[in-house]
């Protein structure tokens, strides 16, 4: 900072224009590489292989993505905090089977949904206040409950399944219908992903699990309630792995003790490649949202202009090597532009 | 030895294939054994195609007098897993033991071990090499599979068009066998209009089985037909179908259990498909495992034995061959629940 | 004890025979405080005294063990900082407490946004608030820019714009100007007076007596925990407080001793780093002490970085003792007899979670070793030797360095560097944070180092310092050196002109 | 008095002294436990977890992780059985995968250091992508017919003791890895880096060389595990240890090394490792079913941190009752 600056004039005009311009600029600079990089796979699959935008293309598209996108949405809050939540497999396994069983007993396709989501909140809050009230590393406690979770699980279903003849038809036809080529659950992951942004950026516990994210210590000093914020981030991302659950019975029509086993990986690649930055403190959830489209649409990309399944893997992996480079690349530009403003001129 | 005086391959080709006969010869009159211990392993505990299997081989072994026990891993990946399962059952001294193999080659020292230790070995459902086990019993033959699976697509889609498969992991060797006795079928002049156009690998997966299959629409408009020889496989690839524009337009076989399939069947999304009873299956293996404790068999070609009735007999490297699947339609499908 | 220039009946904030122990470390040993309306309190003590943990009990982060906190004479228990901030008041803590990924708006008024209908924040409202205060502190820092990068003292205005923020009853504030130079502490001061003629009550720390002198109404001193005197500054010399604090009388402040210099032992030749410092050549020569004024943010500190080796330049040579070093590379500056010391110790100094043993050992790894081994015994003992000269107050050695006081941490720093026996040195800011009693001690050891002719490059924001110690002082002045004067010359006004760009080269 | 408990409470020490309680129980009052060939399959079968959770402490405590081990013991598996179809001498083939593991680390080490990646984030990046290269080298081949003498070495038992052959070499490799991390330089170094990466840096610690060194000493050991691992099970596969790298994370955690970097002891690690190998055995010996285990794992794992925690802080608190009351009195 400058030491003579004028009593009466305002720099700050400038500061605003520009500044303002800038940051906002950086932050969305990230989230449109990765936007770039889907789209120019998309058209590059559609130019090689026509059928690939039609209408059950799309469709298929935005119903892949809708399940890792809810669980992503959750994740990035809780990496938002600098923490991390390895359970979500388990408890998206434990939800479906539940909101299976209750349709299996004819229930009601509403309440089987509030069940899983329910069912998400109590490994959520279990997960939440042993991370918080514990002040134990996430990593571990959630690796821990992962295999808890997914072992009660495994003793509490057994070899039974959920197969589609087991639920009513019209849970079943939600899965796959929609508006035209928008599936009713995608639309689902969208409003659910456009609240969650538009809270933590409009609202001031959301400002703050930021804050505690970036910098834990003074989060307290600051007077926020650091435990219960984490509570929150946690019992959120429980509920929509829950949710997530609910809806990928209604996908796939078919839950067993193994559903979503080792879908923490996944998830986590989501939440990286869309710019969530694993220390905490920034990142977005429309950005995980756009990390979990791209890679879900890998998997579709690839079989859809005929590459062998052999090759899937290894171009997954280098291709989420890439974005991550990419955004690193433009994270390091950003950084120096913020450089070149800070050089300030008295 | 090669010039350098490394070990290759080629020295190392010695060890006589076919089934680890027992050493003693096969007494076909002895009586069959009370107050044994076969342990089952599966792949997986948890899945319910195996827990069938398993509940068969318990049911048998109730009725022959003796004590069942099932272990296994919880994940069809795990083979260190499967492995320590062995061990623990050779340490635990059963009898015999019923196993699943994940992978061909990795449980045979383990096995070996076990025989070593005068435990009679069985391999169910999925085989492991001959000479690591005393007998091997077959769901069906291989052959039998390929071969019925083409045959059922060909007249769904009135032998003409494309057809593809989707197959579980790349490396499932079962899965691979039958792929090439159905490419042995396709051979046949009366398939000269049907083409098979890829295979498709959803590594048992609901997920990306799904994704592999609408790969597979996407990348052939045209396709006909899909053989999908795995439970996994064909249970996702019909929810897809079902809930897209291709129901009933594009046919679907293979391999599924009827509770999996009985809704897409009615709905219109599958025609028929084939499976053998997982849990006659199981009832197999223990009996074979019992005759072989008993003595009644050793494991070798031209052997045969009693089982619930039936006369079964040994094959070429210890095979034991259930007979031929059922194919499950409309018709039919209700009669079954398993 | 009476309180003569008692401005009011009943306190603000008060302390009632207040304890407090870490451990076995008792911080606080019933100590009382009265902070009335309007005035503007010290606190004034030796490192490790317990003037941070006195805050941080007022602040509501320390639970006391025994005595009372009373607010407008009654009783409180504060359960977290959220409830002091509610009672009204503000607390600017010695380390800056930033959340280095928000803005700096966000930074100052996070929790207590302006709010719009249905509780949403007010982003407009939040920017033009921070400007206003950046105004009202006479800086330029763009509201929107994350903190991540500020520079210590960017971040110290950040602080003392939040705490202004609040409109608090009670602004706290430890060592706020340890960062900051003259002007910016002119500038403080003054919107002190402001708030303190608006009935706020301030108390504020610092190891610059001089400030205390200038701003404060009463003192209060603390020695080892326990409470010494509560006095009015009036009528107090700077001596009365050195001996309330130190129980004992100081020796000379600067006590420079002349040499005549050596050799060159470090010689910077052209030296540049793109958009940092362009062209700085200068030479240091054994026995000298060469002080390195400028203003905050003049590159100082990046030229002590590029020369050590932690950043890289772009062109220019630096050569140590007739060796020119690798760019880039500390471990080579390292062998070749350079040492830093840098300016933040808790980030770039220490090792926080480590022991105070093995963060001086740790510049000894390479020469402590026995075939190949760290030799544990000769890490100790050269630990021990070094704590002990420097006056490090400690437990046990074996403690991690973050339970020690900012100033002894300060210390530690010191002892590792100096452990490692350099040819030159490079000191970032030595005395920051230092009680007088350390830094008297920190100066006389400079002049030793000097004496038994190491070569000293002093970087430092406190002018008075690089006057009374420095034979020579360079001048920066936005990535340039625009002067050398003498120390026969050297005067404030010299100095400042040349910083301030006003001097030609 | 609180540097006595303060020590005694270290998780590792703890999960040490656990390991022993369970081997003491374990031998008096599990059938089948005690005996060689059990003992044998236990240390057999935890071996590999074993040999990587070795350099994975090193790399956790400098900070980092490395979660593509299970990939490259895959690869290098896959490549080994191809060159061996390729009739290529065994052992040429060794050193070609040990190489191939060295590369593999090399690549992480790289993009972590260089590009200045996070680490987590890389190696979930070719955890696939190394599992990818495997399946197009191998494809669905599963290659068992190594030479018996090598088979035997990785299966086989020193004489007619309890100890796998494998088991002396991994000892040797323990020593050398106690030695490097808790008594030279460079182990004292990782815990700087670990702790506060700057700090280091301006300690004239050359932080990027060290961690490039981590990756790719982890690359080595995972390809030298993927090694034993097809010799063990005389099966190479490409899918051959997959999922590896949770069973080694999980191990490494129970034993007290924080994944916030600078802090863990290898002793712990390596009772980790072992406690949990053992603890499944005996399961399985008293027939706790597969899913049981599963939870008994996590609870453990949860137990591993919250316990030291809660100890720490009753400690504490007593602590300070006492300086209270000490403060009083005089
Ligand atoms: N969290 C803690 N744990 C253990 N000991 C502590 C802790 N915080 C402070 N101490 C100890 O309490 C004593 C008082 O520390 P404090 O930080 O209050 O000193 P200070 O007067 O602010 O010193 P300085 O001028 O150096 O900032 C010191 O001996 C310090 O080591
Ligand atoms: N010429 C410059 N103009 C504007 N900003 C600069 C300039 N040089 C450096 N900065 C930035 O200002 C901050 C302070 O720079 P630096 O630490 O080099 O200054 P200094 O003179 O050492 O000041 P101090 O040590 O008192 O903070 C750094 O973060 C740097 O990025
Ligand atoms: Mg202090
Ligand atoms: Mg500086």
């Amino acid at each position: 900072m400058t030491v003579a600056t004028p009593p009466h004039a305002p720099a700050t005009d400038v500061a605003k224009s520009s500044g303002t311009r800038l940051v906002d600029r950086v932050f969305r600079m990230r989230e449109l590489a990765i936007l770039a990089v889907f789209l120019v796979m998309i058209v590059v699959t559609q130019l090689g292989n026509s059928q690939f935008l039609t209408e059950q293309g799309i469709k298929d598209l935005l119903l892949n993505a809708t399940i890792l996108v809810l669980v992503a949405t959750g994740q990035s809050l809780v990496v938002i905090t600098r923490n991390v939540d390895l359970s979500v497999g388990s408890t998206l396994g434990i939800s479906a089977f539940a909101a299976g069983t209750h349709l299996h007993g004819g229930g009601d396709p509403v309440v089987a949904v509030a069940l899983a989501v329910l069912l998400g909140i109590g490994c959520g809050l279990l997960n939440g206040l042993l991370v918080s009230l514990g002040q134990v590393p996430a990593l571990v406690v959630t690796l821990g409950t992962l295999y808890i979770i997914r072992g009660i699980d495994s003793i509490w279903v057994g070899s039974r399944q959920i197969t589609a003849a087991d639920l009513p038809d019209s849970f079943v036809d939600f899965g796959s219908h929609g508006l035209w080529a928008v599936p009713w659950l995608a639309l689902i992951a969208l409003a659910v992903l456009v609240a969650t942004a538009y809270y933590l950026k409009h609202f001031g516990s959301g400002r703050e699990l930021y804050a505690l994210g970036s910098h834990p210590e003074a989060a307290r000093l600051a007077g926020i309630p650091v435990r219960r914020r984490v509570l929150f981030a946690y019992t959120v991302c429980g509920a929509l792995a829950g949710l997530a659950g609910a809806l990928y019975l209604a996908r796939f029509g078919n839950v067993d003790s193994g559903t979503g086993t080792g879908y923490e990986l996944t998830v986590v690649s989501a939440v990286v490649v869309g710019g969530v930055v694993f220390t905490g403190g920034s990142g977005s959830v429309h950005g995980a949202a756009l990390g979990a489209l791209l890679l879900t649409s890998i998997n579709s990309v690839l079989p859809a202009l005929g590459v062998s399944s052999v090759w899937v893997l290894a171009i997954n992996g280098i291709l989420l090597l890439l974005a991550i480079a990419v955004d690193r690349v433009v994270a390091l530009r950003v950084a120096s532009a913020l450089k070149k403003r800070n050089a300030r001129h008295a | 030895a090669t010039a350098c005086g490394g070990t290759t391959k080629e020295d190392v080709k010695n060890d006589g294939a076919g089934p680890a006969a027992s050493a003693g010869k096969a007494d076909p009159g002895a009586a069959l054994k009370k107050g044994l211990t076969v342990g089952f392993l599966p792949k997986q505990v948890n899945n319910p195609y195996f827990t069938t299997a398993d509940k068969g081989g318990e049911k048998a072994l109730a009725e022959l007098g003796s004590a069942y026990k099932e272990v296994g891993p919880s994940s069809a990946t795990d083979t260190s897993g499967q492995v320590s399962y062995v061990n623990t059952l050779t340490q635990q001294q059963v009898d015999a033991i019923a196993v699943s193999a994940q992978d061909p080659g990795a449980l045979c020292t383990a096995l070996k071990q076990a025989m070593g230790n005068g435990i009679k070995v069985v391999t169910y459902d999925s085989d492991t090499t001959p000479q690591c086990r005393n007998a091997f019993v077959s769901q069906a033959s291989a052959e039998d599979l390929g071969r019925t699976e083409v045959q059922l697509l060909a007249q769904q889609i009135g032998y003409r068009g494309e057809i593809a498969v989707l197959s579980a992991a790349q490396t499932a060797t079962n899965q691979n066998t039958w792929i090439g006795y159905m490419k042995e079928e396709l051979k046949d002049p009366k398939y000269k209009d049907v083409k098979l156009v890829k295979i498709a690998y959803g590594n048992d997966d609901a997920q990306q089985s799904f994704q592999q299959t609408q790969g597979l629409l996407q990348e052939y408009p045209d396709l006909k037909g899909i053989i999908s020889p795995t439970t996994v496989g064909i249970k996702a690839a019909a929810q897809y179908l079902s809930g897209s524009k291709y129901k009933g337009k594009v046919k679907l076989t293979g391999l599924g259990t009827p509770n999996d399939m009985r809704k897409y069947v009615k709905n219109g999304t599958v025609d028929a498909f084939e499976l053998w009873d997982p849990a006659k299956l199981g009832d197999l293996a223990a009996r074979t495992a019992v005759a072989l404790s008993s003595g009644q068999i050793t494991g070798k070609e031209g052997e045969s034995f009693q089982a619930g009735g039936t006369t079964y007999s040994i094959g070429k490297d210890g095979v034991i061959s259930l007979g031929k699947p059922t194919v499950f339609d409309a018709e039919n499908i209700d009669r079954f629940n398993f | 004890m009476t309180h003569p220039s008692d401005p009011g009946p009943t306190p603000v904030l008060a302390l009632r025979d207040v304890a407090k122990s870490f451990g076995a470390v008792r911080a606080l040993r019933s100590v009382s405080l009265e902070l009335y309306a309007g005035e503007v309190h010290a606190l004034a003590g030796e490192n490790g005294a317990g003037k941070s943990t006195l805050i941080k009990t007022l602040a509501g982060v320390h639970r006391p063990d025994a005595g009372q906190v009373l607010l407008d004479g009654r009783p409180v228990v504060f359960h977290g900082p959220g409830d002091a901030r509610d009672a009204g008041i503000a607390v600017i803590y010695q380390e800056p407490t930033l959340f280095p990924d928000l803005s700096i708006a966000e930074n100052i008024f996070m929790g207590r946004q302006p709010r719009r209908t249905l509780g949403r924040i007010d982003h407009r409202a939040t920017r033009d608030a921070t400007a206003a205060l950046m105004d009202r502190l006479g800086v330029e820092l763009d509201p929107d820019r994350p903190a991540r990068g500020l520079s210590i003292a960017d971040q110290q205005i950040v602080e003392i714009a939040k705490a202004l923020s609040f409109d608090a009853r009670v602004l706290i504030m430890d060592e706020p100007t340890a960062a900051l130079t003259g002007s910016e502490v002119a500038r403080l001061f003054g919107v002190v007076r402001t708030l303190r003629e608006q009935g706020a009550a301030v108390l504020f720390i610092s190891h610059r007596l001089e400030e205390i002198f200038e701003i404060c109404g009463r003192v209060t001193t603390l020695r080892d925990g326990a409470w010494i005197a509560t006095e009015p500054v009036d009528g107090m010399t700077e001596d009365d407080l050195v001996r309330r604090m130190v129980g004992r009388d100081l020796d000379e402040l600067y006590p420079k001793q002349a040499v005549t210099p050596g050799d060159v032992a470090l010689s910077v030749r052209r030296l540049t780093r793109e958009g940092v410092f362009t062209d700085v050549s200068f030479e240091v020569r054994r026995g000298e002490i060469v002080g390195l004024a400028g203003l905050v943010g003049a590159g100082r500190t990046e030229v002590a970085r590029a020369v050590f080796g932690v950043d890289r330049w772009d062109a220019g040579e630096v050569v140590v003792d007739g060796r020119s070093l690798t760019r880039g590379a500390p471990s080579t500056a390292m062998a070749a007899g350079l040492a830093l010391v840098p300016e933040d110790r808790r980030a770039q100094g220490l090792v926080m979670d480590m022991s105070i043993e093995r963060n001086i050992g740790l510049t000894g790894l390479r020469t402590s070793v026995r075939a190949g081994l760290v030799d544990r015994g000769a890490e100790r003992s050269r630990s021990l030797d070094w704590a002990v000269r420097l006056q490090v107050k400690y437990a046990r050695i074996a403690d991690a360095v973050s339970t020690l006081s900012g100033g002894n941490q300060q210390k530690v720093v010191l002892a590792k560097w100096l452990a490692t026996g350099p040819k030159v040195l490079i000191v970032d800011e030595p005395t920051r944070g230092i009680d007088v009693g350390t830094k008297a001690e920190v100066h006389r050891l400079l002049s030793e180092l000097a004496a038994d002719g190491v070569a000293v490059l002093m970087i430092s924001s406190d002018l008075p310092e690089i006057l009374g110690m420095a034979d020579r002082v360079l001048v920066m002045h936005e990535g340039r050196l625009t002067a050398e004067i003498p120390r026969t010359e050297a005067t404030e006004e010299t100095v400042m002109a040349a910083a301030t760009g006003r001097a030609a080269a | 008095m609180p540097d006595s408990l303060s020590r005694a409470i270290r998780w590792d020490t703890v999960v040490g002294a656990l390991l022993i309680v369970l081997l003491l129980l374990s031998f008096s009052f599990v059938d089948g436990f005690g005996n060689a060939l059990n003992l044998s399959f236990l240390l057999g079968n935890t071996l590999p977890i074993a040999l990587i959770a070795l350099p994975m402490t090193l790399l956790v405590v400098s900070g980092e992780i490395d979660l593509s081990v299970a990939s490259t013991a895959g690869l290098s598996g896959a490549v080994m059985g191809k060159l061996w179809n390729e009739g290529m001498t065994i052992e040429t083939i060794i050193p070609v995968c040990l190489l191939l593991g060295v590369v593999c680390g090399l690549v992480n080490g790289l993009l972590v250091t260089r590009l200045g990646l996070p680490s987590l984030a890389v190696t979930i990046g070719t955890l696939a992508a190394y599992r990818g290269i495997a399946q197009i080298v191998l494809g669905s081949d599963a290659v068992t017919d190594f030479p018996s003498p090598y088979l035997d070495f990785a299966a086989g038992r020193v004489g007619d003791s309890f100890l796998p052959q494998a088991f002396l070499p991994f000892l040797v490799l323990l020593a050398i890895a106690v030695v490097v991390l808790h008594a030279t330089p460079f182990g004292r170094s990782l815990f700087a880096i670990g702790a506060s990466e700057e700090a280091a840096r301006f300690a004239g610690v050359r932080v990027k060389r060290a961690k490039l060194w981590l990756f790719v000493t982890t690359g080595f050991m995972a390809s030298l595990t993927g090694v034993f691992w097809a010799l063990h099970y005389a099966s190479a596969r490409y899918d051959n240890a997959t999922g590896l790298e949770l069973s080694v994370v999980a191990a490494v955690l129970l034993g007290g090394i924080d994944f916030d970097g600078g802090k863990g002891t290898l002793g712990g690690a390596v009772a980790g490792v072992f406690l949990l190998g053992a603890l499944q055995n005996v399961m399985s010996l008293l027939n706790v079913s597969a899913q049981s285990q599963i939870v008994v794992t996590g609870v453990l794992l949860v137990v591993s941190v919250l316990g030291p925690r809660v100890a720490r802080q009753i400690a504490v608190a007593r602590a300070g009752r006492r300086a209270v009351t000490s403060a009083q009195t005089s």
